[in-house]
Formats: structure tokens, C-alpha cells, sequence
């Protein structure tokens, strides 16, 4: 981190640190037209899927006391409308912009992927193995080291632009499924994403979700992130994306010392439009005033 | 900055804040801001209010405290300093014409801004008593009250009995979901295919990016109330489904 | 929950849901020298081991942001010691006690309790399989539904006390872990515990914590335990008893909601020695009040 | 409740809060209470401070806003109510005969009540700076400090060389650790033998329940601050790794 502040990531050489979320900055258009996309290293966009995806029945967003639950299911208009209409417009983005890949199979991962090759926009991927694999009854493709390889594997056959594996920390052990995403020939690994949450209502019963559950972020669980990305770090010999908890320019600059390379920011950008700028710029503050 | 601030009714507020550019006063009506209620990460969104009248200088909300964040902007006095995102969404089709107004409780927040700007002939408000109902200045006005404190004693269907869809050229409706819907199912279905409503629902972001704040739309798929909305021409919704979400 | 409200749990009845959690009150005696067992419906030790534990190394206790990390390193005096002088003592409880037990490895789960059956004290154990399984590299034994089942088997066979077994929401499946102590014919489960966090300064790149990572405790967690209470209880017919996130009556109410039989308090207590009566008042207070 | 509040020194307060019943009027010195500094959650647990001096319906305590926490407390007004627990802990065991009392900055901040209670003959105190400089009222006082600001320039080692131990059938002891080891390390063994050091620890609890707030014990394994101490026979606690701790 000398001056005049660079990282290096997949190649390339950023003045920030800073990742825009996947599913908290669409394709990065709408903040691109603000002006909000200075200070952000690369736009990761909202998941694409094989089918166009309407998403979970409403409300997706609840608050809890310390906190955000979301299930928006995945909403997506499929792979071929993003290649028709929304990669074209971001062909303009003042960043690169990483396509975050979901899919309800292990073919879909590479099925995707193969069609977004076609377009000359995405500077990388990055795999979302946190959704239910179908086929597995729902559980995660993340929870299994050994599907993980698979995808892994799979997508590197089929690309040769580098791609990056969104882990879960909610079942299997994201260390093993960190190795596992290496071993099959991934080139980062994202640690990690929404943990699983719920809120009842006491005096109904009810959950706010129709789903019952959905994924929870909230600052305070920053800890938990700083603990996965030290210890898969430690791990692993490529780069962790360091993805939950983020709201302050002190949590980037902590998860970076936890062993991060890059580093997401999800939930806050829902607030903060402008945050990749504003949390850039505390970072610089601090890392000058610094002795 | 709020500039000033007034318990309009007993737990409804009127808010004004200073807003630095004048960008505002273009914001056509029904488009709303997003307001940081808190300068703590908590609660983690903002919250929506619909835009209720402009100035050069000033933005106004007029807003119900009904839970966390619109009970920390109850307390908040004139001089704070809040982060205030907008105008956001896109606002009533400003057709000419004559226009009728119709509003349930809060629902009418938005149209002082409205009925300033388009030919309003006739504004219907309904509310469960005179202590939730918002006066609009101007306006030949009918109200309602369930508990008849103010005019007739009934519901807001009660009034449209006689209502003469065919003198307007566009109307505009907003309140809870279940009122519009009930007043969607009266309407004749020309007075329906000019009626545009305001919508609301649960936002994530409010520009369109997280895909949170979904309305069911005629025909399957979901609007997006942000960035699609929140005024919506009243056939674009599916109301059976919409209705079902609360 | 009938007036006056009552709770069953092991055949007993309560007059509140409220357990203290392993290792946030000792045995009890400090509380109730204090008068503050008052609205507690049981105390739950802390950790017993088979030889005694010095613990790990100073800071024990470190704050983060939003919540509390910690290093204990289940120090205890041994079951020796804890049959000599502690079980006598808590003899006076006004409540019932339960032995929270861990081990290194399997054997020394029905090895302690295979000593704590000596004593006539305990009204039931928490067996804690959140802690690292020596055998196994350290990964918990929680993570393994197979050696979940067998250390409820090996507990079930030498004891007729009833038991819960105390699961981790940091690897494995907390669902499939939480069948698997049914099969084995554990008397309740524990979801959860700590989750794995971690503080770095990132002036000086240092942990606070000479072990790096420890268990991260905060108000902020609720939804997590929430979501895995009510998982667990949807996938088992046993008692769940929930963990993590306690510190207002509202989120007892949740919790109970969500599928808990009853509700444990852990960090709060430290901050509220009286915690169980205060919680208990307020509770109380919201039954009473809602329509 | 807060009753009074000062700052003594730049950044270094003395509270007295009221407190309701008497019984901390019988907490020997060396005692501590645990408040609790904001009515959030957050910062989770409370702080732990000596008590500093006690009348029949009040405590005092002398603090140095380090952090979080204490920045909170900076903050209080008198007037403001904040839940305390205690007397908890253990004090100085108070034998009679000629007391040496020595303070490393804010480790004097027990000082007063011990001074009052103990035939107190000397009071070593050094600081970086006259500026870090508690002064505990009649009592003959020798001072040092780093910068020369107040008494001699130098660290409180130096003021050890002309110390007539055998004077003293006690010493008390409190400040940072590398200064208390210091202290210990020069010290003649009889005297290391008379000595109490007030022990500080991260704390959990407070009132021993969560082995949270360890002090690596002499001869192995841990003491607990909260409960065996926070004051200990200097031989009972293993200096060296302590001193590995900060
Ligand atoms: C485009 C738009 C314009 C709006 N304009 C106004 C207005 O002008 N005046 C006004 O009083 N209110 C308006 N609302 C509703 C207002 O945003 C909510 O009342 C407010 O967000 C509730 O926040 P809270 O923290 O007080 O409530 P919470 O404590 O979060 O919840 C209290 C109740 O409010 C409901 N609620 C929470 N968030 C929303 C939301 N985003 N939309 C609808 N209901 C919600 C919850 O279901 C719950 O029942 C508008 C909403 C939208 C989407
Ligand atoms: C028995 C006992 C008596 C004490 N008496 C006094 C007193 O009379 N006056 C006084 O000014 N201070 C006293 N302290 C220290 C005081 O408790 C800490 O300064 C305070 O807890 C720091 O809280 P914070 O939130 O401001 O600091 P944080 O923001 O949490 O941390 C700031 C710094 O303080 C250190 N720190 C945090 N907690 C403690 C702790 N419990 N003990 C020691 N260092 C800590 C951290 O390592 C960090 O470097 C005492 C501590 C103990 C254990
Ligand atoms: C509204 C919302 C939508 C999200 N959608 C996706 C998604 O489509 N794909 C994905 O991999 N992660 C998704 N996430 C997870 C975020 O990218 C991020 O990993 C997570 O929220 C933790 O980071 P944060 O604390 O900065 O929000 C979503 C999160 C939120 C809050
Ligand atoms: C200081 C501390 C010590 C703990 N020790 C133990 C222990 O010995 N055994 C155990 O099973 N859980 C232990 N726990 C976990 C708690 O029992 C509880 O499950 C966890 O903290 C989550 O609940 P809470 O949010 O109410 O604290 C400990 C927690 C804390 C904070
Ligand atoms: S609130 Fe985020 S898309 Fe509408
Ligand atoms: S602070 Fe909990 S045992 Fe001492």
C-alpha cells in the first residue's frame, strides 16, 4: 500500500481497495449516471442466472433491530437479456465490471458462462456457490469442497478470463471449500456473503419473509467476515475478496490486515449511494495520518 | 438541514428541510427522497417519503409516526442535519385535464405538490376519523371518516357513488393497499385506464439497484416501486397478488 | 404459555424460559450470593473437562464494535475438583444446574459424565460439541453428523439423566448435526453457540487475541439463532434451546416464537448479573400487555 | 447518578455518583465498581474502576478517558444516571504499621481511600508528566516525572535508590505493568514480600464467572482479577508473563 495507493488485482491496478457487491449496485448503471461509481475499483453485478429469475414474493427487504434481512431471490432477467441490453450500456462504466454467475446446477455455472464470453465486457466472474443446489436438495453448492471443485473446474475450462468463488458461511467449512476452489483453478475466492437470518413476529408467529428465512447482513458482523478471511487466507495462496460487514473506511483497512486483497461493499452501498468515494477518501485520511 | 418542523395532526408530522440546489424544484409530484434517519448504522436503510411540496430552497415531507425510523424524525428538531438522496422515481404523468384526487389517510401526503401543478377538480380523502385526516388548501375537497368526525360517516367507495368518471381526464389515487383496491374494483374501467397510483413498498436502496421493493405487475413479474414507480398506471399492477402481500 | 405462565422442559415445570448460558455464570454461586438466580429456570456451568484447564493466554475479553469476542479456552478445574468442591456448593442453588462438558476427543464426553453421575447435584448436562475435536485436526465435532450421533449414544448408554447437546453454527450442517443428536437420543439440542470471529488492528496488522480467532458474541446475532432455531426445530421432534443474541424480553418472545422450548442468556449476563429477573419482569409485562 | 464531575487533570476526570444504600462506605480500598457507560448494547460490557474514595452516600472515582468507554463517560453530565455494581472484588489487606504507597500516572487513582484509611508515611508518584500527575491530598508526597514538569526528571525507579524499605511493614503498588515489574524488580526480596499490587485485566464479568480476566498466577495457571484480586501479594503473580501479555 505505498503511495500513491495502488492494488493489484487480477492483473490490473486499482486506486481502490473497494468492490461494489454483488446485488447492491445492479450493473453499476444507475450509480454510473450519479456519478457514485468514483472511488470503486469494479462493480460486481446483481446474480445471473440461465432463465430469467422473477425473484421471491414480497417483502424482500425487513429490518431487524441490527440489521438487514434480504430475499430477493436471485431476481434476474437471464443471461440473454443481460447480454442484449444490460452489457452493451455498461460497456460504458468507468470501472470493470465482474458478473456475479448463480445457477440451480452445477451445468449451469459453465452454461452461463459460456454465453457471457460472447460479450467483450466482463473483466471476470464471480461464482456464487452460497445458492441451493437443487439437485442436492437445496443445500448449498458451497457446502461440499467437492462441487465446488467441480465449478471450479468446470468454469476454468470454458474461460480464460479469471473468476473468483462466492462462498458461504453458513454450512460445510469455507476453509475446505476455499481449497477446494483453488485446487480446481479458481483465481479468488469471495468470503463470504450473507449469513442466515430470520425474524419472528412474537405476537403473531409470522415471519416478515414468506420464505421464513433470508440473508442477513449488518456491520456487526464484521468480526465473523475477519475471521473467515483470515483463516482462508492463511490457507489459500490466491486473492480473498473480503465481502460483509463493511460501513467504515477502518473495516477495510482491517479486513486488507486480515489477509483481504480486495474488499466488498454490500448493504452500505444500499444507504450510501456514494460510499466507494466517501469510504475511499476516510481510507486515504487514515492511512496518511498514520504513522 | 430540517428548517422546520410541525405536529400537524396528533402523531403526524410536516418536515421541511433546506435543500442546497435547486434540482428540487423540477422534481414533478409523487417522486419521493430517501432520508437517513439516524447517524448511527441503525437502522441499516433509509426510509421513503413521498415529496409532498418544493420550493427553490426547500424540500417538504409530511410523514406518520408508525414505527423506528419515522418515531426517530418525530423527535428530530429543526436545525438537524440529515442525509437526504433525491428526488428519486418518477412522479404522476402530467396530463392535462381535469384530475381527480383521491387519497386514503396518509395517501394524500403527496398531493399538495399535485394539486398545485395539474387542474384539480375534485379531491375525495378518506380516513378513519378527522384525527388522520390531511387538509389540502384549494381544493374543493369531499372527505370521509369511518367514524364520521369529519364529513359523512363511511368509507372512501362511499363517495364514489357519485362521482362523474367521465369529467376528468386523469385521476390519481393513493392509500393503503386494500382501500385502492377496493376503489380500482368500483371504477368503471375507462375511469381505471386513466388512473395512475402511487405505490409503497419495503425499499432496500430507492434507485433501483437491489431489486427489494417489488410490486406485483399485470400480467406476472414484479415492478420495481423505486425506479419503475412509485406512480404506476393503476392496470400495470396486479392487485389480487398485491393485495395477498400484507 | 397459560397463565401463570409456565414452561416444561425435562419433565420439569418453570415459571420462566430463561436458561444461563455455559460459561456467563460459573456454577451459580457468585449469582446466588448475589439474589440474582431470581427468574433464572436453570444455571448451565461452565465447561467441564475431564483433566483441568488453564485456559488460554491473556486478553480473554476483547470488545469489538458491536459485540464481544472471546478466548476462554473452556478453563475449568477439572471433573475432579468440580465433584470435590463446586457440586456440593451448588447443592444450595435455588434453581437446577446443568453440567455444560467438553473434550478432546470423543471418549472424554461419556468420561466426564461417567464422573459427574457420581454426584447427585446435576439436574441434566449440556454436552458442547462446538469444541475442537483433537482428533479430527481440531475441527469441531459438531461438524460431523456421524460423530454427533455417536457421542449422544455414548451418553445416552451410561447416563439416564437428560442431556442437550450443544451444537456450532460455524461448521457442518447445524440441521443435519441437530438429527443426528436425536437419532443418537439426546434430550434437546443447543443451537447455538459462539460464532468464530475476529479483531485485527490494522495499524500494527495485530490481533488482539494471542489465538487470533475466538467466539464472537452480540445483541446483533439474534436473527442468526432465530433462523437455526427454528430450522432445528422444524427438522426435530426434541426440545431446541436457543443461544445467541439475548438481551431484551422482546427477544426471548422471538425466540420462543421461532420454535425454542427455552431461551438462554450468555453475554448479557455479564453486563446484567440480574439479567434473568429483569428479563423475566419484562417479559412478563409484554404477555400481559398484548392483546 | 452522576453528582459531581471535574476534570482534574487534561483528559482525566473525577466522578461522584450517588448511590443509594451505604454500603460502600465499608469497601476497603483497593475495591472497584463496574459501570456501565451507555444505555445501548454497545460498547457490551461495563468498565471496571477503583473506587477512589467513599462517604456514606456517594463513590468516587478518578479516570483517564483512553478509549471508548471512558470517552462516553468524558461525556456525562452530572445528573445523568448510569447502573454501577459493587464494591466488588478484594482490597488491600490493611495491616497495621507504616504504609509505602507507590503510583505509576493513573494507577494512584485508588490512592485516596487507602491513604485515608492507612497510616500512609510515603507516597512515591510519577508520571510522564505533571500534566498525568494525580495529587492525593495530606500526604507526604515525592514526585517524578518524566519531562521534569513536576519534581524530579526521571522515571519512578529513580526515586527507589534512597528508600528505606525496612521503614515499611507494607507497600502498595499500582501502575502500568512494566512499571510495577520495575518496581518489583528493584525492590529487596523482604520488601517484595510486604507489597499488594492492584492488578488490571480486561474484564467480562466483574464478579467471577467468566475467567475472562486472567493474571498469569505465580507458579503456573491464572489468577482472577475481578475475584482473587484486583489487589495481590506482589509474589503471588508471575511478572514475567505478564509482562509478555501487553
Ligand atoms: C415511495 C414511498 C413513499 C412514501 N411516502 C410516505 C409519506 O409521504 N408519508 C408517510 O408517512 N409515509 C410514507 N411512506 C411510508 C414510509 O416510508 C414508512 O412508513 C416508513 O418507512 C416506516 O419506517 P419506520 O422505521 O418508522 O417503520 P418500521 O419500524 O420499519 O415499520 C413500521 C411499519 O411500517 C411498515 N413499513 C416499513 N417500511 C415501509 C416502507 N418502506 N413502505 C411502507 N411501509 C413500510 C412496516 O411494515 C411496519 O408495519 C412511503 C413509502 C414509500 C415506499
Ligand atoms: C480493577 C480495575 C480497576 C481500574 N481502575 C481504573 C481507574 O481507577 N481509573 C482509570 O482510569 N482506569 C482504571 N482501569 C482501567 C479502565 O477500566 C480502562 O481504562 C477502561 O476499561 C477502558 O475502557 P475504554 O472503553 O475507554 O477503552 P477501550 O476503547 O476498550 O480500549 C482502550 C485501551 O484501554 C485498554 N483497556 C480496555 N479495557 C481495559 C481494562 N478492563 N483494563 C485495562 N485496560 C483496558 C485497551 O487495551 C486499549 O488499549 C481499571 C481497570 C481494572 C481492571
Ligand atoms: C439486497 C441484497 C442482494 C444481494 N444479492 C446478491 C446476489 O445476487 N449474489 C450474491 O452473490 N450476493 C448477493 N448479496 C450478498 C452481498 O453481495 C454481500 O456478499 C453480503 O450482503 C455481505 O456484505 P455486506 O455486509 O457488505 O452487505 C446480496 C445482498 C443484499 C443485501
Ligand atoms: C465469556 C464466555 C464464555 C463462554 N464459555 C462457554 C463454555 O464454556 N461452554 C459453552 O458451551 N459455551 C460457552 N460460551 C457460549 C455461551 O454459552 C453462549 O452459547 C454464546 O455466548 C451465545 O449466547 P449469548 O449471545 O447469549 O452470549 C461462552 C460465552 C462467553 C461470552
Ligand atoms: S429499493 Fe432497491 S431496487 Fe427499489
Ligand atoms: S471478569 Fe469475569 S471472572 Fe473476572
Amino acid at each position: 500500500m505505498d503511495k500513491p495507493y495502488k492494488w493489484t488485482f487480477w492483473k490490473r491496478e486499482f486506486t481502490s481497495p473497494i468492490l461494489l457487491a454483488s446485488g447492491t449496485a445492479g450493473f453499476g448503471l444507475e450509480l454510473m449516471e450519479q456519478g457514485f461509481l468514483t472511488g470503486a475499483a469494479a462493480v460486481i453485478s446483481k446474480a445471473t442466472t440461465l432463465a430469467p429469475r422473477e425473484g421471491n414474493p414480497p417483502p424482500r427487504i425487513v429490518e431487524t433491530r441490527f440489521g438487514l434481512l434480504n430475499s430477493i431471490g436471485l431476481a434476474n432477467p437471464g443471461v440473454d437479456e443481460v447480454l442484449d441490453t444490460l452489457l452493451p450500456q455498461a460497456a460504458c462504466l468507468p470501472c470493470p465490471l465482474i458478473i456475479n454467475v448463480a445457477g440451480e446446477t452445477v451445468e449451469d455455472f459453465p452454461a452461463v458462462i459460456e454465453r457471457l464470453e460472447e460479450s467483450p465486457v466482463p473483466f471476470g466472474y464471480e461464482v456464487n456457490v452460497s445458492c441451493p443446489n437443487v439437485a442436492a436438495g437445496g443445500i448449498a453448492f458451497g457446502a461440499s469442497p467437492e462441487i465446488v471443485e467441480r465449478i471450479s473446474t468446470l468454469v476454468k475450462s470454458i474461460s480464460s478470463r479469471p473468476f473468483s468463488v462466492k462462498l458461504t458461511p453458513n454450512e460445510g467449512s469455507i476453509v475446505e471449500s476455499a481449497k477446494a476452489a483453488e485446487e480446481g483453478g479458481a483465481d479468488a475466492v469471495t468470503v463470504c456473503n450473507t449469513f442466515l437470518g430470520m425474524k419472528v413476529d412474537w405476537r403473531t408467529g409470522k415471519a416478515p419473509l414468506k420464505r421464513n428465512v433470508g440473508g442477513y447482513s449488518s456491520p456487526a458482523l464484521l468480526p465473523l467476515t475477519v475471521a473467515r478471511v483470515f483463516k482462508t487466507s492463511e490457507a489459500t495462496s490466491i486473492p480473498v475478496l473480503a465481502s460483509g460487514g463493511v460501513n467504515r473506511a477502518e473495516d477495510i483497512l482491517e479486513l486488507l490486515a486480515a489477509g483481504a486483497a480486495m474488499v466488498q461493499v454490500g448493504t452500505w452501498l444500499l444507504r450510501r449511494p456514494d460510499a466507494a468515494r466517501e469510504l475511499r477518501e476516510s481510507m486515504i485520511s487514515l492511512l496518511e495520518g498514520s504513522p | 438541514m430540517i428548517i422546520e418542523k410541525e405536529e400537524i395532526l396528533p402523531g403526524v408530522y410536516r418536515i421541511k428541510f433546506e435543500v442546497p440546489a435547486p434540482y428540487f424544484i423540477e422534481a414533478q409530484p409523487g417522486r419521493f427522497i430517501q432520508l437517513e434517519v439516524s447517524h448511527d448504522p441503525f437502522p441499516v436503510t433509509r426510509r421513503p417519503f413521498t415529496i409532498s411540496s418544493v420550493s427553490e430552497s426547500s424540500v417538504e415531507i409530511v410523514f406518520e409516526a408508525v414505527g423506528r425510523g419515522t418515531g426517530i424524525l418525530a423527535e428530530a428538531d429543526a436545525g438537524r442535519s440529515l442525509r437526504l438522496l433525491g428526488p428519486l422515481g418518477s412522479g404522476y404523468r402530467l396530463d392535462p385535464g381535469k384530475w381527480l384526487l383521491i387519497g386514503g389517510g396518509l395517501g394524500a401526503a403527496g398531493f399538495p405538490g399535485l394539486a398545485a401543478t395539474v387542474e384539480c377538480d375534485l379531491l375525495l380523502l378518506g380516513a378513519s376519523s378527522q384525527d388522520k385526516l390531511l387538509t389540502i388548501r384549494e381544493t374543493e375537497t369531499v372527505t370521509i371518516t369511518e367514524d364520521g368526525s369529519s364529513g359523512r360517516k363511511g368509507l372512501i367507495t362511499d363517495l364514489l357513488e357519485t362521482v362523474h368518471w367521465e369529467a376528468f381526464s386523469s385521476i390519481a389515487l393513493c392509500g393503503p393497499i386494500p382501500m385502492m383496491k377496493a376503489v380500482i374494483d368500483m371504477m368503471p374501467v375507462a375511469a381505471r385506464a386513466i388512473t395512475q397510483v402511487s405505490a409503497e413498498a419495503r425499499m432496500g436502496c430507492g434507485w433501483g439497484a437491489c431489486e427489494g421493493c417489488s410490486v406485483p405487475k399485470a400480467g406476472g413479474g414484479f415492478l420495481k416501486c423505486c425506479s419503475d414507480g412509485p406512480v404506476f398506471p393503476a392496470d400495470s399492477i396486479d392487485w389480487e397478488r398485491w393485495e395477498g402481500i400484507h
